[in-house]
């Protein structure tokens, strides 16, 4: 990180917030074709080719309507909550690595805005804050569809946190890292399986752990079908039933970065991040797998939403609690008993 | 006279239903009741179908009690229809279920012909059965798209109305309305059918069975959904009958009581069909019922349409003083301008007399109670609207079911608050 | 002035601000807010230390499992129905003024003997370097010299679990056993009270629990409508 | 699972026994077996039966409205288990005196008939609930007392039901409501609740 001058790290990081924000704005153009066509229906089509400046049009919308504040509510709560969400999930893309360090018009360029020594814990770290702005806005909302709300993203946040952690221990286990960067190195390498190589991806080495960090993921995310703090059926939107305009739109852009955050983590610590062919030798195209990985990730997302109903609340918990910890503890034992072999310190 | 009083047999109060006897208006009046919370879910919420408001009292996510409250899409049917000729009335009935106007239309038909002691020829009698079957199929879709979206399933909702749509061109074709169709006519039909009504009707029916196939797919083996409907909100047959339950929810539990084989009315005992009933009286049995009973209807508006697709007879009953001149005969003839301007300014005398008539409606017994007086309007109507009774057992099911239970109970009923509230 | 110092003083500053927040904000929710920030940087203050991993465990423990369980508590609690006791007592303010100067004092102790005194223990940064990275060192240390105390920490977390779910169980249902009859119509509660007997609550009766049927579920079809019309024909 | 072969196997009782379906479609009433049971179980309390259209309507007395519906729902061969529906009718301008007729629509699910029971009662006067005898009656007379303003006795829970419980304009489907509601009606309501307005065309009040 020392290696390059500091003004090109904000450059870099300023590129990324900016694809960032704007790729969020095209998740939900791209949920909105996406399940219309699982649904038999065309989506968006009026505004611009295709409706693509349907993101546009909606910013537009949810800038221009009344920001009401419920009279029950908690004025200062109320009006920071959702920037707690907003930030914290963009925060959580400062480690995601998009590539190792460039030559750029004569100038070393880290592709990355900073390689943490525990960049993966720190991604769990934003998301644990994350889930203060979803307790706070519904609290001070002063609606009790939003406390139900709250408390249930609560306790479905952090148990699912701890399962999205332990999923993870069996890559440290094998990298012997938490850098998010070397963790994706580490895929670039290949593995020859008889006659054929074939990229040494974690999802091949801890196909349980994928598993459990692909459910956890979308719980954390408050993703269908564990979209129970803001199950629209039964609370109506949860946490977010009070909020109009702006404010709203920071929540629900809040989820789209986190949806997009966790795509591009799942993609970095299972699927090889940029890792791919010509990606080594062309830096771009590592970019391109990324992002390709990325949508697809996205495209589970949207498929699941569109197929499954809802869990219940006490049967998300007991998932979690009953199905999911114990395969993760399993996941980890046995990393750890085959890693003691590949030592030969057990046999 | 003093009020009668009779002994209290408390022995029965066991198996009585005290529903919203716990209505603590003042919360103080809880005395240890800290962790009780109310919620109250509606009017104006997504999963109550409507304006419907139940009021939840809430340990955790647990549910202590429900009250439901309705009467929020109250229009007084039964006192206007006091006002109106027995032929004004048909409209009014549409507006009733309006997922299913031509079952509460030819509900009300059928009571009148009743009441006239009208025989009705035997090809309306078929067309009467293909559009109401028609129209069980579409409230039943409408049901199985909001009850899963309810549960979550999104896309099951544009599925379902897709297949909906067809059936409303259908009755678009038959008699020019969409939804409030005010199809069914006292006596019969009185127009001729349109050129390409049966080619629809075949074009639906060669694609529905597979499209009931897509959603049993999505669903019936769908492990999150058997986890939420399956030992959710159990009906047992006792309560079920003693709750007067009727339609799926009284056949899911267990009880054979279809109007249409018990007490057949139209041609149904001529048709071949089966009714399905459920075993454990849970959410899960009565969507395998319905669904089932998709199928059923399937069959039943095939045999019909084989049966009467090459037919020309007649399809409105002769009663010179009840039904109304055809239009040739209005126009041509002196007799029949007569009754016509009679029948339209004056209406037809009924007899004195009083009747009730039920029909299998799409959510159960649909009954119409006409007391007449012997003049051109019911003296009192009555309508017995299955929702409304099936709603009754909400406060039953709720206790101890989870919040996020109670989208699927509701659901499972299967209300439109139109009918409930009349 | 180094840019580090300048960070120091805005997080210390910050962190003290929060923390006299904690105590000093009249509404309790407010004051966890006022702890989450303090914690958050508690974190940076880690972070600038070079204990990345620390302060992202603060981060993640803390602030995000600890303070969100009391949070979600005092959510639940209306301050203005708290029972007199809570609000304070003033032997309550001088046990916790003296608690308070008590552990100041220990803690200016420690950090006198570590700094004036020079007495640093053996993992100094040369150390952590060595073993590859804070991570790894507090592994090593954890599992190899402090082992006895770590599981012994683990066990004593476990009986308070175990205590939590006791003291927690929730006597269902049980503590409902007032009730009373309201008939909404002012008229017609008078004419149907005096009507009719009053009922007992059947709330005391424990809701019905089933279990669903393992196995696949079929519909039992029908074409006689004499048959199945007593309860309990279509299990048989 | 299906049994379509033999649709009369199952019929309710064999002939010659007194209980045969047709008995209850027979045009002799007295050889129904509603009525034979009652007018010998419940002499002074059986009044009348009718038959109308095929459907048989008894008329009983309000004293024993409750316990005629629990004889005919626990007698073993009646076995009237089912209420398909209660209501009331005005019948103020039918005749002079009792003014309220409450009335049941009984089923039978094992023998497949129906049956109404009615019972007269004049305004004030109270029918006993139906309530312990069948749960579905509880909001079928929740809706009777919020329309017609009669009083079930032991109902646990007599409130309004569709209309909303501070409605002070009466019980609206009695036949002396008007069909616009007190309110508006002209006669009893002086003051217009619908303010006069000057159209613009003629100037005239609407």
């Amino acid at each position: 990180m020392g290696d390059q001058p500091i003004w090109i790290t904000f450059i870099v990081t300023f590129v990324i917030m900016i694809v960032l924000l704007t790729s969020m704005a095209y998740t939900t153009w791209y949920e909105r074709k996406v399940l219309a066509r699982f649904q038999d229906r065309i989506g968006p089509t009026r505004t611009g080719p295709a409706g693509l400046l349907q993101p546009l049009a909606d910013a537009v919308k949810l800038m221009g309507k009344e920001d009401l504040i419920p009279e029950a509510a908690d004025r200062k709560v109320f009006y920071f909550a959702p920037m707690i969400t907003f930030i914290t999930a963009i925060l959580a893309a400062a480690v995601i690595p998009w590539g190792g360090t460039i030559e750029l018009f004569g100038q070393s360029v880290n592709l990355y805005p900073t390689d943490l020594n525990v960049g993966a814990l720190f991604i769990l770290a934003t998301g644990s804050i994350g889930v203060y702005g979803i307790i706070l806005g519904g609290w001070s909302s002063g609606n009790r569809y939003s406390l139900l709300g709250a408390i249930r993203s609560a306790a479905q946040v952090i148990s699912y946190e701890l399962i999205l952690g332990f999923s993870l221990v069996g890559i440290f286990i094998i990298t012997g890292t938490m850098s998010l960067k070397e963790i994706m190195f580490r895929q670039h390498e290949t593995i020859s399986f008889g006659p054929f190589e074939i990229a040494n991806w974690f999802v091949l080495s801890q196909p349980l752990a994928f598993v459990l960090f692909v459910i956890a993921a979308v719980a954390e995310t408050n993703r269908a079908p564990f979209d129970l703090p803001e199950a629209e059926s039964e609370l109506v939107a949860g946490f977010m039933t009070e909020y109009s305009a702006m404010r709203f739109a920071l929540y629900f852009l809040g989820e789209y970065i986190s949806m997009i955050i966790m795509s591009l983590f799942a993609s970095t610590l299972f699927l090889g991040g940029t890792s791919g062919p010509g990606a080594d030798t062309y830096w771009p195209l590592g970019i391109m797998w990324l992002v390709l990985k990325a949508i697809a990730f996205l495209f589970f997302y949207i498929w699941l939403r569109a197929t499954l109903p809802r869990f219940r609340f006490d049967q998300l918990m007991g998932l979690a609690w009953k199905v999911l910890l114990p395969l993760a503890i399993l996941n980890i034992a046995l990393t750890a008993f085959f890693r003691l072999i590949g030592n030969g310190q057990v046999f | 006279m003093e009020p009668t009083k009779t002994e209290f047999n408390v022995m029965e109060s066991t198996q009585t239903d005290y529903s919203g006897t716990l209505m603590v208006e003042d919360e103080h009046e809880l005395a240890s009741g800290e962790r009780v919370m109310t919620l109250n879910m509606g009017p104006q919420h997504p999963s109550t179908h409507g304006v419907m408001r139940v009021l939840l009292k809430l340990d955790g996510e647990t549910v202590i009690e429900c009250d439901p409250m309705i009467g929020y899409l109250h229009r007084g049917t039964e006192k206007l229809s006091e006002t109106k000729r027995y032929a004004q009335i048909v409209p009014w009935t549409d507006r009733l279920d309006y997922t299913a106007a031509p079952q509460n239309n030819l509900g009300y038909v059928l009571a009148v012909e009743k009441l006239l002691g009208l025989n009705v020829p035997e090809r309306a009698q078929y067309w009467r059965v293909i559009m109401v079957e028609l129209s069980r199929l579409a409230s039943h879709l409408v049901w199985l798209g909001t009850h899963a979206l309810d549960i979550g399933a999104l896309s099951m909702s544009l599925y379902t109305f897709r297949e909906r749509e067809m059936i409303m061109d259908i009755f678009e074709t038959f008699c020019g309305a969409r939804l409030t169709t005010n199809m069914m006519e006292i006596g019969g039909f009185s127009r001729p059918l349109p050129d390409t009504l049966i080619e629809q009707i075949r074009n639906f029916l060669r694609v529905f069975p597979n499209r009931i196939t897509e959603y049993t797919d999505l669903l019936t083996a769908n492990p999150i959904w058997l986890a939420r409907t399956k030992g959710v909100g159990v009906i047992t047959p006792e309560a079920a009958t003693s709750y007067s339950l009727t339609g799926a929810c009284l056949r899911g539990s267990g009880i054979n009581y279809d109007i249409r084989k018990a007490d057949p009315y139209l041609v149904y005992d001529q048709l071949d069909f089966e009714v399905p009933l459920g075993q454990f009286g849970d959410v899960f049995d009565r969507y395998l019922v319905r669904v089932e009973e998709m199928r059923q209807a399937h069959k039943i508006i095939t045999q019909a349409l084989n049966y009467i697709e090459h037919d020309d007879r007649p399809m409105m009953a002769y009663e010179s003083a009840y039904v109304m001149p055809p239009h040739m005969g209005t126009m041509t003839t002196a007799e029949d301008m007569q009754r016509h301007f009679v029948w339209v300014i004056k209406g037809f005398s009924a007899p004195i007399g009083e009747v009730y008539h039920a029909i299998e409606h799409g959510k159960g017994e649909f009954g119409i109670h006409i007391v007449s007086d012997g003049g051109s309007m019911p003296y009192r109507m009555r309508i017995r609207t299955p929702d409304y009774v099936n709603l009754g057992v909400l406060p039953h099911m709720a206790q101890g079911a989870m919040l996020a239970d109670m989208v699927a109970l509701i659901g499972t009923i299967d209300i439109v608050l139109g009918s409930v509230d009349r | 002035m180094s840019w580090e110092l300048v960070f120091f003083a805005v997080f210390s500053a910050a962190m003290l601000l929060t923390g006299i927040g904690v105590v000093a904000l009249e509404n309790p929710v407010h004051s966890a807010i006022s702890l989450v920030g303090c914690f958050i940087n508690v974190a940076a203050l880690f972070v600038m230390l070079g204990a990345e991993f620390l302060g992202v465990l603060q981060i993640i423990i803390y602030t995000g499992a600890v303070l969100v369980l009391v949070l979600f508590t005092i959510m639940l609690v209306d301050p203005n129905k708290l029972p007199a006791f809570y609000v304070g007592k003033p032997m309550q303010r001088n046990v916790s003024a003296i608690v308070g100067a008590i552990l100041m004092v220990e803690l200016g102790v420690a950090i006198v003997t570590r700094v004036a005194l020079e007495q640093i223990g053996p993992h100094t940064n040369a150390m952590v370097d060595q073993m590859g990275g804070n991570v790894q060192a507090i592994g090593q240390v954890m599992l190899s010299e402090y082992a006895l105390a770590f599981e012994v920490a683990s066990l004593v977390l476990t009986v308070g679990v175990v205590g939590a779910v006791v003291v927690g169980l929730p006597n269902r249902l049980g503590a409902l056993d007032t009730v009373t009859m309201s008939l909404g119509h002012s008229r017609g509660a008078e004419d149907a009270i005096a009507a009719g007997p009053k009922f007992e609550s059947p709330m005391n009766i424990p809701a019905e629990r089933y279990v669903a049927p393992v196995g696949e579920r079929k519909v039992v079809m029908t074409k006689d409508p004499d048959k199945y019309t007593h309860p309990g024909e279509t299990s048989k | 699972m299906t049994d379509g072969e033999n649709q009369k196997s199952n019929a309710v009782v064999t002939t010659g026994t007194g209980w045969e379906r047709e008995l209850y479609y027979d045009d002799d009433l007295s050889k129904h077996p509603v009525v034979r049971e009652l007018s010998a179980v419940f002499p002074d309390d059986f009044l009348d039966a009718v038959r109308f259209r095929n459907e048989t309507t008894i008329y009983v007395t309000p004293a024993r409205f409750r316990d005629i519906a629990m004889y005919m729902r626990d007698h073993e061969k009646l076995q009237i288990n089912f209420l398909s529906d209660l209501t009331a009718v005005d019948m103020l301008n039918l005749r002079t005196a009792p003014r309220f007729d409450v009335t049941a629509q009984l089923y039978s699910i094992p023998n497949r008939v129906r049956l109404r029971m009615k019972t007269s009662i004049d305004d004030g006067q109270s029918v006993p609930s139906l309530v312990p005898v069948f749960n579905g009656a509880n909001w079928m007379e929740r809706e009777c007392y919020d329309m017609f303003g009669i009083f079930f006795e032991g109902h646990p829970n007599l409130r309004r039901i569709l209309l909303q419980d501070d409605w002070d304009e009466g019980h609206p489907l009695r036949k002396d409501y008007p069909t616009r509601g007190w309110k508006d009606f002209p006669v009893y309501n002086k003051e217009r609740t619908i303010r006069r307005t000057k159209t613009r065309w003629t100037g005239r009040g609407v």
